[in-house]
């Protein structure tokens, strides 16, 4: 009979229906994206999939936990952060770092504790970086933030308001990398108006992601984070335990597309939905397509 | 049936509406109550159904004390006529009639073949009334509609607060005898507000005239109370606006009538029955110059009536009062 | 990478506010945007109408009660919407219901004051009159009292509603937003045809609800048409 | 004064009101319109303060065309007594009645005065009821603070809408009184509704019967609407609750007493005046059997009046209207 | 860094909810924020119905006004505080003009239906009893008309004062929002005792307004206090 209705519903190509699954996300255009692709590839495991994207980290990590929400696509660090200071207070040292291992062993009992299991990270990752005008970095031949640095000079910063004194902001820029900021200009994460100041030449150097997929086009480039402020930011399945434990065949699913899955990749879909207008749906399908996960 | 025995209300404020009244409405009497603007007679029938909860004293209906009922069940066997009409303005006429056999359990068609035979019965066309809403009747219009509203339950009791208050004297005196028709028929126990003696003395088996305060003046039937005003009170106000009022009281009797003898046929004029009032036939007699009216038994006459004749059944309608105690 | 631009429709290159072909592609996303949208407003407000009816009721009665009843709906209507549905979120979760809690109380807050002036402008002559003739409190409530006070709580409903139809796109923040899902996203990235839709589609909502309302309240209410 | 010619009402709904009416009032003249239930009274005093424009026809006052016009003007010179009271709920007895001087730019310190005055007039004692909310009076307490107010801005023109429907008896009387004497002080030009056609004839100069559809079936004084009722209608609605009523407008005339010859001095009871009305001397002559009372003009006696002579006396009457065309 | 925290009071440094030291230390912001935050709220109130009587006679005359009126309000009423500060900023500049308009044009929204109601539930007799006496319009608004409508507009104008309370901490995007400025500034770096200050400043503000105007209603409306 499983042959039968393979051949017979061409799209919903999974065998017998093995329950149903809910995947959680934050609704940005990312964590939309690989919620899609999550999706798709739970579905195409013969799960009913409904996505739920809420707006912040606080709301879905409950429901995850108690297994309203099964799967989420998550960030490596970020997670760690957000779960080390629910255990440990809020001021308590930070135990994620530019080391994506160091990170993931420093999660996993964490996320035990929550009833929550870390699926191995991909090597995508999704990281604050920091950016200039690509004529800039020609002119200087910068390619590093320490280049940057090296050239001494007063800059402004154009970032969220939070950025003051944090290791991975103002903070870090300055004792790690020795930068002198002049002032912080207060503008969002990856907005128009940071990638325009920066253009206009208004603040010299903006903060945005490293999937971004919109510098190129606008002639700005990322400098490397090679000092590593920046937190591991890598994409990994934050499972319930409960139903991994239940469903062990999906870890085999979500490691080969954890595998195959890149940096460039996660940039180049954010372009087609953040720029072309696709739908998330039909990226993460083209996608998967591509990579013949489907 | 009705029996209200030492019965006060004092409002907040501390007027004193009814100082201590008692009062006894048989079953199946139709009780008046008179009396001057403010005596508290609409006090007093609030009382009845509960609308208002006297301070003092003790009601009962079949020797039940109201207090402690059911309001609403209480209130389902008494029709009740507001004096403000109070019709429901978002309902059409009909329905407005329809509301309380429906509230009876009556099916939908019963309630509304009786609240169109209602209609009739108060003089509104329901071809030309039944559809429209309160505030497009004129006064008179919409006080009819409550009179329709309170009987469309056939109650065993009803209060009645100046229900002809606002029509004309033509379309009362039609209301007024199909009420007593009705009345008479089922047998319903009635209290009626009124500030028109003639009314009470018309509608009443007994009369209670109020003075301020809700002072009991008086309780009596018609008759004695026309013939034996117990005080000036009462005497002023029962005579108010014509001394000639008993005269719708007073049944013919052959006494005062003067023999047929001696009277040419060609002499008298129309011939009424001696079962009418001394009022009605003083109509007849006024309507020629003939000053006698023939008066008749069956087909038998049995005498003439005259101006004289008239006068002395009027001082002897009086004397006769005066002997009763 | 951008070498497929011209298979991308010009108005979304140029990310401009209005573009035809936005409404044509996203027709289903927002179709279904709309419908939560209208059942998330309807079903609050007629929760917050079913509790601000006997609220109402007990208020209008009880000084003390309706001093309580009143303080109460406004220390709510207080809490920020977006707080309001965090402090629900542990009882109730990722689900819709959250958000309707959270508006119904909203919408309550505007809909208990409105049944108790409105049951208070019913004139007395004709509650007496009922009562007389034998209504029961509960009858007397829905045939005549809830009729003579519908303008006034129609114009209650009417506020609540419009003021739901704005708030539904908080439920974004628990996936429930309705049109607000597509807003938030579409501010995240800048999707300016997507932000316009999303927010006329809203504007056309509330415009609707009210008209839709004020429809009902002159069909529920011919007896305020004075014929002159 | 006014004129109202060819005026004409069709409510929105296609019911006919008042269809071609005309009628004059002159300056001073104090005008009853009596008629059935929803004959269009209220109508056409309503159209007269243009709170309800006609359909048809045109009305003047002092020769002016009222729709021409500022209605507020206009009603600020119009007393105004609605049937339904309409009193002020939000305001207290006494503001009530002071609202109207107020309006008229009297002081308030005036206004008081009046008011306190014209409550003492309409029988409300200002001690007790001044200070009270309007739903704290009984009905026919609220409907004389109704008239308090219509009077208290001693307009030129009044309309009054049952203005003593509520009211019993004793008070009515009272007020009656009260009214014409104001009438009669100040010259006001009265249009007066009432469904009392006592009150009309006792009241109006002239008055004005109205049938269905707001036909004028006759327009006249009372003693010849009395006397020589224009048709059946006419006459059955005047002549309705008894047929006496035209005693009360009725002189009393030495042509119908009997000489004073034959009738011993001991035979004679109380005296009256030749002044009085046929009805007053009725009901002195019933005080007692003697079955005569005494006349006299000044001091001096013209005759006995017995109950043929109040036969005859009724009857001359009527043949003397009979012939008045 | 943290060698003077036995100078720093204990709550500061746990950063407690409750921190008596805080209401101390800061009173003078306290008492200077609430007391803008209830002149922004008085100021805007009164200007939304200022304007919502005269819309509200207009509109009860004539119902296509009506539907316009309903409808542009309702309108104003689904762009969310923040957009409507925005689009007021080129106009009114970082003034408290740009709040209050924007605050004003909310309430307006409620209490124009209300208004309208309101003046719906006036008995036509007494109106009519009022114009036969020769009360102009004017006249008979303010002496009878507004009188009898206000229990009605009264819960209009609790409604919209407790919303405006809650709003007018979204004022703090152009500096003039009262306790939403000490809340932002909370928010921003974590201060919990702040957070909590002004936010329970809000919360009894918005009923301190409340029960005050039950108060005020209650003074108004003497004959509604029914004798038995
Ligand atoms: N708004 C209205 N719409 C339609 N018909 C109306 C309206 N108002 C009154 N009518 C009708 O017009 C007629 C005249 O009404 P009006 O109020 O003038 O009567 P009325 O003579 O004052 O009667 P009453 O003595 O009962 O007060 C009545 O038949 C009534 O039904
Ligand atoms: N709510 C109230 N508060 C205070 N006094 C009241 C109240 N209602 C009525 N009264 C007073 O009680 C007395 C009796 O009122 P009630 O209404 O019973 O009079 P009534 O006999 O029906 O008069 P009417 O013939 O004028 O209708 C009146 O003097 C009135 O002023
Ligand atoms: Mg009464
Ligand atoms: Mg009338």
């Amino acid at each position: 009979s499983d042959s039968l209705e393979d051949t017979g519903s061409g799209d919903s190509t999974g065998s017998a229906d093995k329950g149903s699954v809910t995947v959680g996300g934050q609704d940005f255009t990312e964590s939309q994206i690989m919620a899609a692709i999550y999706q798709k590839v739970l579905e195409n495991a013969g799960y009913t999939v409904q996505t739920k994207l809420v707006t912040t980290r606080d709301v879905y990590l409950p429901e995850l936990s108690k297994g309203s929400v099964d799967i989420v696509p998550d960030y490596l660090a970020g997670l760690t952060d957000f779960l080390n200071s629910e255990a440990n207070g809020a001021d308590a040292p930070l135990v994620s770092s530019h080391d994506p291992d160091a990170t993931l062993q420093a999660l996993k009992p964490l996320a035990e504790a929550k009833g929550i299991s870390i699926l191995p990270p991909s090597d995508a990752t999704d990281q604050n970086a920091f950016f200039v005008t690509k004529d800039f970095a020609d002119q200087n031949d910068l390619t590093t933030l320490s280049d940057f640095a090296a050239m001494h000079q007063p800059i402004k910063l154009g970032a969220p308001p939070d950025c003051e004194g944090r290791s991975d902001c103002a903070g870090g820029l300055t004792k790690t990398y020795g930068f002198d900021i002049k002032e912080i200009v207060p503008l969002d994460f990856a907005s128009a108006q940071v990638k325009d100041a920066v253009k206009k030449g208004e603040v010299q150097l903006g903060e945005t992601g490293t999937t971004d997929g919109t510098l190129e086009d606008l002639g700005l480039v990322l400098l490397d984070d090679d000092k590593g402020i920046q937190p591991a930011q890598n994409l990994t399945p934050a499972v319930n335990s409960d139903f991994i434990d239940a469903n062990p065949d999906l870890e085999d699913v979500f490691n080969q597309l954890s595998a195959a899955l890149t940096t460039e990749d996660l940039a180049d879909m954010n372009v087609q939905v953040d720029l072309e207008r696709k739908k998330p749906e039909d990226v993460a399908q083209q996608f998967l397509e591509d990579k013949g996960l489907l | 049936m009705i029996r209200l025995s030492g019965v006060g209300k004092t409002y907040d404020d501390g007027t004193v509406a009814v100082r201590e009244l008692d009062l006894d409405v048989r079953r199946g009497e139709l009780v008046c109550l008179v009396g001057p603007s403010g005596c508290g007679k609409s006090t007093t029938l609030k009382m009845i159904n509960r609308l208002i909860e006297p301070t003092s004293g003790r009601i009962e209906i079949d020797g039940q004390d109201i207090t402690g009922e059911d309001p609403v069940r209480l209130r389902r066997n008494i029709g009740y006529v507001i004096q403000e009409v109070g019709l429901f303005p978002h309902q059409k006429i009909l329905a407005n009639v329809m509301t309380v056999p429906l509230l009876h359990g009556e099916s939908k068609a019963t309630a509304r073949e009786r609240a169109l035979e209602l209609l009739e019965l108060v003089g509104l066309d329901p071809a030309r009334y039944a559809d429209r809403y309160p505030h497009q009747l004129s006064g008179g219009q919409q006080q009819r509609v409550g009179v329709a509203r309170a009987l469309a339950a056939r109650p065993p009791v009803l209060l009645m607060d100046e229900p002809f208050g606002a029509v004309d004297p033509l379309v009362r005196l039609r209301l007024q005898d199909e009420f007593l028709r009705l009345q008479a028929e089922l047998g319903v126990t009635v209290v009626f507000v009124t500030h028109d003696i003639d009314e009470a003395v018309r509608l009443g088996d007994r009369v209670a005239v109020f003075a301020a305060g809700g002072r009991l003046a008086q309780y009596d039937t018609p008759a004695r109370l026309l013939g034996r005003p117990a005080d000036d009170f009462v005497a002023d106000f029962v005579g108010s606006t014509t001394g000639l009022r008993r005269l719708q009281v007073i049944p013919l009797d052959p006494a005062h009538l003067e023999p047929l003898d001696g009277v040419s046929v060609g002499d008298l004029g129309a011939a009424i029955d001696i079962d009418t009032t001394l009022g009605e036939a003083l109509t007849v007699l006024l309507r020629d110059d003939r000053g006698m009216v023939a008066v008749k038994r069956d087909a038998q006459f049995v005498g003439v009536l005259t101006p004289n004749g008239v006068h002395r059944a009027l001082r002897a309608a009086l004397a006769e009062m005066a002997t009763v105690s | 990478m951008l070498a497929l631009v011209d298979d991308v429709p010009q108005c979304y290159v140029d990310n401009d506010w209005i573009c035809a072909q936005y409404w044509h592609d996203y027709r289903p996303e927002l179709v279904d945007a709309t419908v939560e949208h209208i059942w998330l407003t309807v079903v609050s407000v007629l929760a917050g109408l079913l509790i601000a009816i006997p609220l109402g009721l007990l208020a209008r009665r009880n000084p003390t009660l309706e001093t309580a009843v009143v303080g109460g709906t406004t220390i709510v209507y207080t809490i920020p919407s977006l707080a309001l549905f965090s402090l629900l979120l542990p009882f109730t979760g990722l689900t819709s219901t959250t958000v309707i809690i959270g508006l119904a109380l909203y919408s309550l807050t505007i809909l208990v004051r409105n049944v108790i002036a409105g049951l208070r402008s019913v004139p007395e002559e004709v509650k007496e009159s009922a009562r007389g003739i034998g209504y029961s409190d509960r009858r007397m409530l829905l045939q005549i009292e809830i009729p003579l006070a519908l303008p006034v709580i129609m114009a209650g409903i009417r506020v609540a509603t419009v003021s739901t139809v704005a708030l539904v796109t908080v439920g974004s923040i628990v996936s429930y937003g309705g049109l607000g899902n597509l807003l938030l996203l579409a501010v995240g990235n800048q999707f300016k045809a997507q932000i316009f839709a999303a927010s006329v589609l809203c504007v056309v909502l509330a415009v609707a609800f009210d008209l839709a309302l004020v429809l009902v309240q002159r069909l529920l209410t011919p007896w305020t048409r004075r014929a002159r």
